[in-house]
């Protein structure tokens, strides 16, 4: 279609598209509220809820005390009695302490009252690290979580995604997990003129190219999309796939793209060990490994609990100049030979 | 309570309570057997002895309530009112379970009925329950949500975040404790610094009473008069059920923990024979009666077992049905 | 060395192995004591530490309320002041309302102080399917706690590491769990004479063979070592590897075996996507790519919570029957080509 | 309490009081404008208007005794005396600082001084503090462990399961709540049903009681008599330590959820004006006496921040260490 000059369309933050999707969802849908822990007077602890508690009320944009078990297990509770909840947990490293309503209410209702129970609640939570948090809040747990039958699983890190993966996943009927990395609340940019929803389960090429896929999701995309232009400065062609959701795969997406490029670097910033990125590999090697030029390389997180200092945080991280070197050897070929 | 339980009690009403204590009873020591004959499988926790809190309970609820219940539920779901023929064949996992045999004795499931289950994480049905509550909050219902749990259960942060939360958001909860003295080998007071269950209520503040469990109109009571006060002003009650189980915690339990004397003791006080005993003196029952009460109770659980003895297995190519939604919400 | 008849060593269960082991390390050193639910007066929800109470008292068999968070970070914070708890959670079930503390505390003191702290902590836990215990009973987790960098995560599946596992544990400065499978506490077996202690680092391989590697570890051994005397019948011979150690996983035998045999099938009990047989075969990419013969093959759990009835159940998990038929695949090189 | 904050002072523990009330004070205040020059990154919490609840419980606490804190303890772990420079450099990262600069400013940590942080989880210390009290229970030692956390704690479930596991096994656990009123933008009142914390410690059986935390002598005095009755009696008590937070929750933290009068009040009560006020009226502290004491605090926060900025990084090829313990146990 013809696109109009972007001067057109105002540059938001994600963090105003994250409010907007809710704003609307509420608008639109009287079953629909939000609850977690300062969502309303302080506004948010990324600021995502600020001024929805005046639009809304206290009985809508209710701020929960700290419990992250019962209110998460009320959400779920509320979910089965016919509402459609928006459970903020703060950030994902609080998460734990709701594990058990998530893995043993949440994930198996459905299928343990045989289809007779559905919980659509939908928990969105902070992500990531590269802000300095040190151990404790600094989790990546969202490939993690993608474990887990019974749960969606999905990391908007676009603004289209941040304004309309929320309704999505208010739409679907099962418990869906959005995780919003940290690092994303303050970027830029604009909404795609035309799109007014997005789905929850397909990739996305975000970047096309032939000679290599750079798979990734959530915060590091953005350092994907780097890294590929990069790389473009000595021609070689990264294609950037976007997975967007993360429990289901989108498997097709995921072979379609590597059968093309017959390489790929899987990048998530978990822990190496158990990654989401270890299992994508898997699923390629399962269903293109004769497809393959060279082994599947991942970049993941060093195994370390997160260190505070920046120097050795960023050292621990995901960069883009390490999946660079990693897509030079990918692609001299000269993998574990 | 003592005098509430005293007041005038009918015929039909007496019978009716006893009844439904002798159909759990019978159903429950048919599960016992079946067990042994492996016809049942996994854990089975038997209600024997607490029937009381069961019946007292549902027949002082409406069917618009919800109710969360526990592991050791077949007593709930039988009198909520879900077939014996549905629970027994999800006891054998068949299809025609109520939960299509999927959840087994722990997850007994009926959505019509509003019995959202069977849950074998001790203490993990508090905060559903206070999110049925909070849903009803929302939707102007008058519904409130039963929710039961074992003494064991008051250790637990879910115990205290959930009461916390009830009470803050003024939640239209009823806490009913069912406390039978144990947590499969651990004694009450082994495993609480204080003992009272219902005082633990209070600094939430949360209005709090204890019942003799035993005592099924007692029971009916004062469910009846929390349900009023719940609806009334909003805002949750609890009730602690003082109870016993008169079997093993499981089928897996060698009852090293307590005493024969100790069980003896309790079965004098059991809520089938006081009740009987009761009616009897009263005038308002005969040997003939009971005996007629006992033999279709019986006969209720035989076509229970033929049931769930004649009903279909799911297909194996339907596993993998259910985990998530197969119908958009 | 020669060895004598078996008869001379006396039968004993997995379940009297650990409870031998826990006496041994509670006799050797005063600073050993046995904290969780029911494991005093019970005895042990799997008869584990019967008989412990009357010979330790309750001072050291320390029966505790239904508090996994607290009872947990009990035995975290007793480690940390000096003494080696060995704190039994039931079942893997419950831990999640601890995670937090493993996760979060556990995991992460001796990162986070510089190295000033260890917590020399061990944690038992239950884990596994197959005694119709339905959806929230029946998980195999050890695989995702294998993600935490800061624990170590083993899995004995013989009658010795049952036996001398703990006593490894606990001379470790750092936190340990030992996933013990439900449905080995009743295998019996005799000790090998002559062992003494075993490590908590190394895999072993249980069946040497030349055609094809079946990596697993705990419940799942058995099972393994019935699909190899049945491949063995058709002339294959299946080289088992027990990993014994989940983190860190013993890269190096590993690579060895598959080296040997260029055909691998990684077993766990997990659910596939995220599963152990994920980070396994990922790393069998990654060192040994141009030695595979065909692509790796995992066999795992069905992606649904566990299903109560006993045909449905046997349908979600691992079976023999199900390694022999990949196993003939792999061979048969017929992967996803 | 007030007539025990009444009793006779003398001119040296006033002024030792008050010496670390400054020194957290100009601490807590150089460490804003740091954050502000980008010196100190990440999460930084500070204790402005509490310093009187760290520096009287640490007073009445002895070396032996181990201390448990959350992520606001520059307060705490200056008083249990941990070098200003080797907090200082902690907060820039370094690896001179008390953790090697790994945690940062909520993950401080001194072995020697049983100093065991610095936890960024809200109610994640209580479980951690009850086993350092149960190891010292098994050990027969008679020391006891201090456990600082927040009113917003108290609704977690840790709370609740800690304190009854404290209380059934008589532990030596000193909870010291700090009520300052809110948790990050949440009031008491919008996160307690109940917002009396001391009373929520009875139905543990434990003896609490609520402290001015504005006043060090009370703080003082309360904490040196419940260490002295745990120490005596064993078992648990809970100190209720009222005080208020003069800065934001955190440097992100735009305080819509209060107003400035709430503040300046508060302020108006803080515990270094009402100290010194009190000192200079009781004729036991000059104006000269106070000023050398501030000018001695800055100086030393000066020399602190040298020592920081001097500090050499922790090698990034060492970034992995301390994952695993270096050495056997
Ligand atoms: C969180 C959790 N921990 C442990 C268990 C194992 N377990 C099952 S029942 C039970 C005892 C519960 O006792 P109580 O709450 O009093 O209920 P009762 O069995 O007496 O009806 C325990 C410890 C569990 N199911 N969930
Ligand atoms: C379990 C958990 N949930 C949420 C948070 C985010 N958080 C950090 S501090 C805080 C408020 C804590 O208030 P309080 O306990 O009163 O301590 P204060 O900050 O007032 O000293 C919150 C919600 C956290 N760190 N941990
Ligand atoms: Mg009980
Ligand atoms: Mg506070």
């Amino acid at each position: 279609m013809p696109s109009t000059p972007p001067e057109s369309r105002p540059v938001i933050t994600y963090r105003d598209a994250v409010r907007e999707a809710t704003r609307g969802a509420m608008q639109a849908d009287p079953r629909v509220f939000l609850m977690g822990e300062d969502v309303g007077r302080y506004g948010g602890s990324y600021a995502v809820s600020k001024g929805l508690l005046e639009e809304f009320g206290p009985e809508r944009i209710r701020d929960a005390p700290l419990s992250e078990s019962a209110f998460v297990g009320a959400g779920i509770g509320a979910a089965l009695g016919g509402m459609r909840p928006i459970v903020e947990i703060m950030t994902v490293n609080f998460s734990l302490l709701a594990l058990d309503q998530i893995l043993n209410n949440a994930a198996t209702l459905s299928h343990m009252s045989g289809g007779q129970l559905n919980v659509p609640v939908v928990i969105r939570l902070a992500t990531g690290a590269g802000r300095q948090l040190a151990a404790q809040h600094s989790h990546s747990l969202e490939g993690w979580y993608a474990h887990i039958p019974g749960l969606r699983i999905a990391a908007p890190a676009t603004i289209d995604d941040a304004r309309f993966m929320l309704g999505a996943a208010l739409a679907s009927p099962d418990p869906v997990l959005l995780f919003e990395h940290l690092y994303l609340y303050n970027m830029e940019g604009q909404l795609t003129r035309g799109v007014e929803r997005v789905d929850l389960d397909h990739a996305a090429v975000r970047r096309p190219g032939r000679d290599v896929t750079l798979i990734t999701y959530g915060g590091s995309l953005h350092k994907c999309l780097t890294a590929a232009a990069d790389l473009a400065k000595d021609g070689i062609e990264a294609e950037v796939l976007d997975l967007r959701s993360l429990r289901p795969l989108d498997d097709a997406a995921i072979i379609a793209s590597v059968r093309r490029t017959r390489r790929a670097i899987v990048v998530d910033e978990g822990w190496r060990s158990g990654s989401l990125a270890a299992e994508v590999t898997t699923r390629i090697v399962e269903q293109a490994f004769y497809d393959l030029d060279a082994p599947v390389a991942r970049v993941c997180t060093a195994e370390v609990p997160i260190p505070y200092p920046k120097h050795l945080e960023d050292a621990a991280l995901p960069s883009p100049a390490r999946f660079v070197s990693a897509a030079r050897v990918v692609i001299a070929g000269t993998g574990a030979r | 309570m003592k005098q509430d339980a005293d007041t005038a009690v009918t015929r039909e009403h007496g019978l009716d309570l006893l009844r439904e204590m002798l159909r759990i009873r019978a159903f429950e020591d048919r599960c016992y057997q079946l067990y042994g004959e492996m016809k049942i499988r996994g854990f089975l926790h038997l209600y024997n002895g607490e029937e009381a809190v069961a019946v007292g309970a549902m027949r002082a609820l409406s069917p618009a309530d919800a109710v969360v219940s526990t592991y050791r539920e077949h007593g709930h779901a039988i009198a909520r009112g879900i077939s014996m023929s549905s629970v027994m064949a999800e006891l054998y996992g068949k299809q025609t379970g109520c939960s299509r045999g999927r959840g087994g004795s722990m997850h007994l499931f009926d959505a019509a009925k509003r019995f959202y289950g069977g849950n074998a994480i001790v203490a993990g049905g508090l905060p559903i329950a206070v999110g049925l509550a909070l849903a009803a909050r929302l939707r102007h219902e008058s519904a409130i949500t039963a929710c039961f749990f074992g003494d064991g259960a008051v250790a637990e942060g879910e115990f205290h975040e959930s009461l916390n939360l009830a009470s803050l958001w003024k939640l239209p909860v009823l806490f009913l404790c069912e406390n039978n003295l144990y947590a499969m080998g651990t004694a009450l007071e082994r495993a609480q610094a204080e003992t009272d269950i219902s005082a633990k209520a209070r600094p939430y503040g949360i209005e709090a009473a204890a019942v003799d469990g035993m005592d099924v109109f007692a029971v009916e009571q004062a469910v009846g008069r929390a349900a009023e006060k719940i609806r009334r002003d909003g805002g949750p009650v609890l009730l602690e059920m003082r109870t016993y189980r008169f079997r093993a915690h499981s089928m897996f339990d060698p009852q090293l923990y307590r005493d024969k004397a100790e069980i003896e003791a309790w079965q004098k006080k059991g809520p089938i024979i006081t009740l009987t005993r009761r009616l009897k003196a009263q005038g308002l029952m005969t040997e003939g009666d009971y005996q007629r009460l006992e033999r279709d109770a019986r006969a209720e659980v035989e076509a229970a077992v033929r049931f769930a003895e004649e009903s279909p297995w799911e297909a194996v190519s339907d596993l993998e049905r259910f985990v998530y939604a197969e119908h958009a919400s």
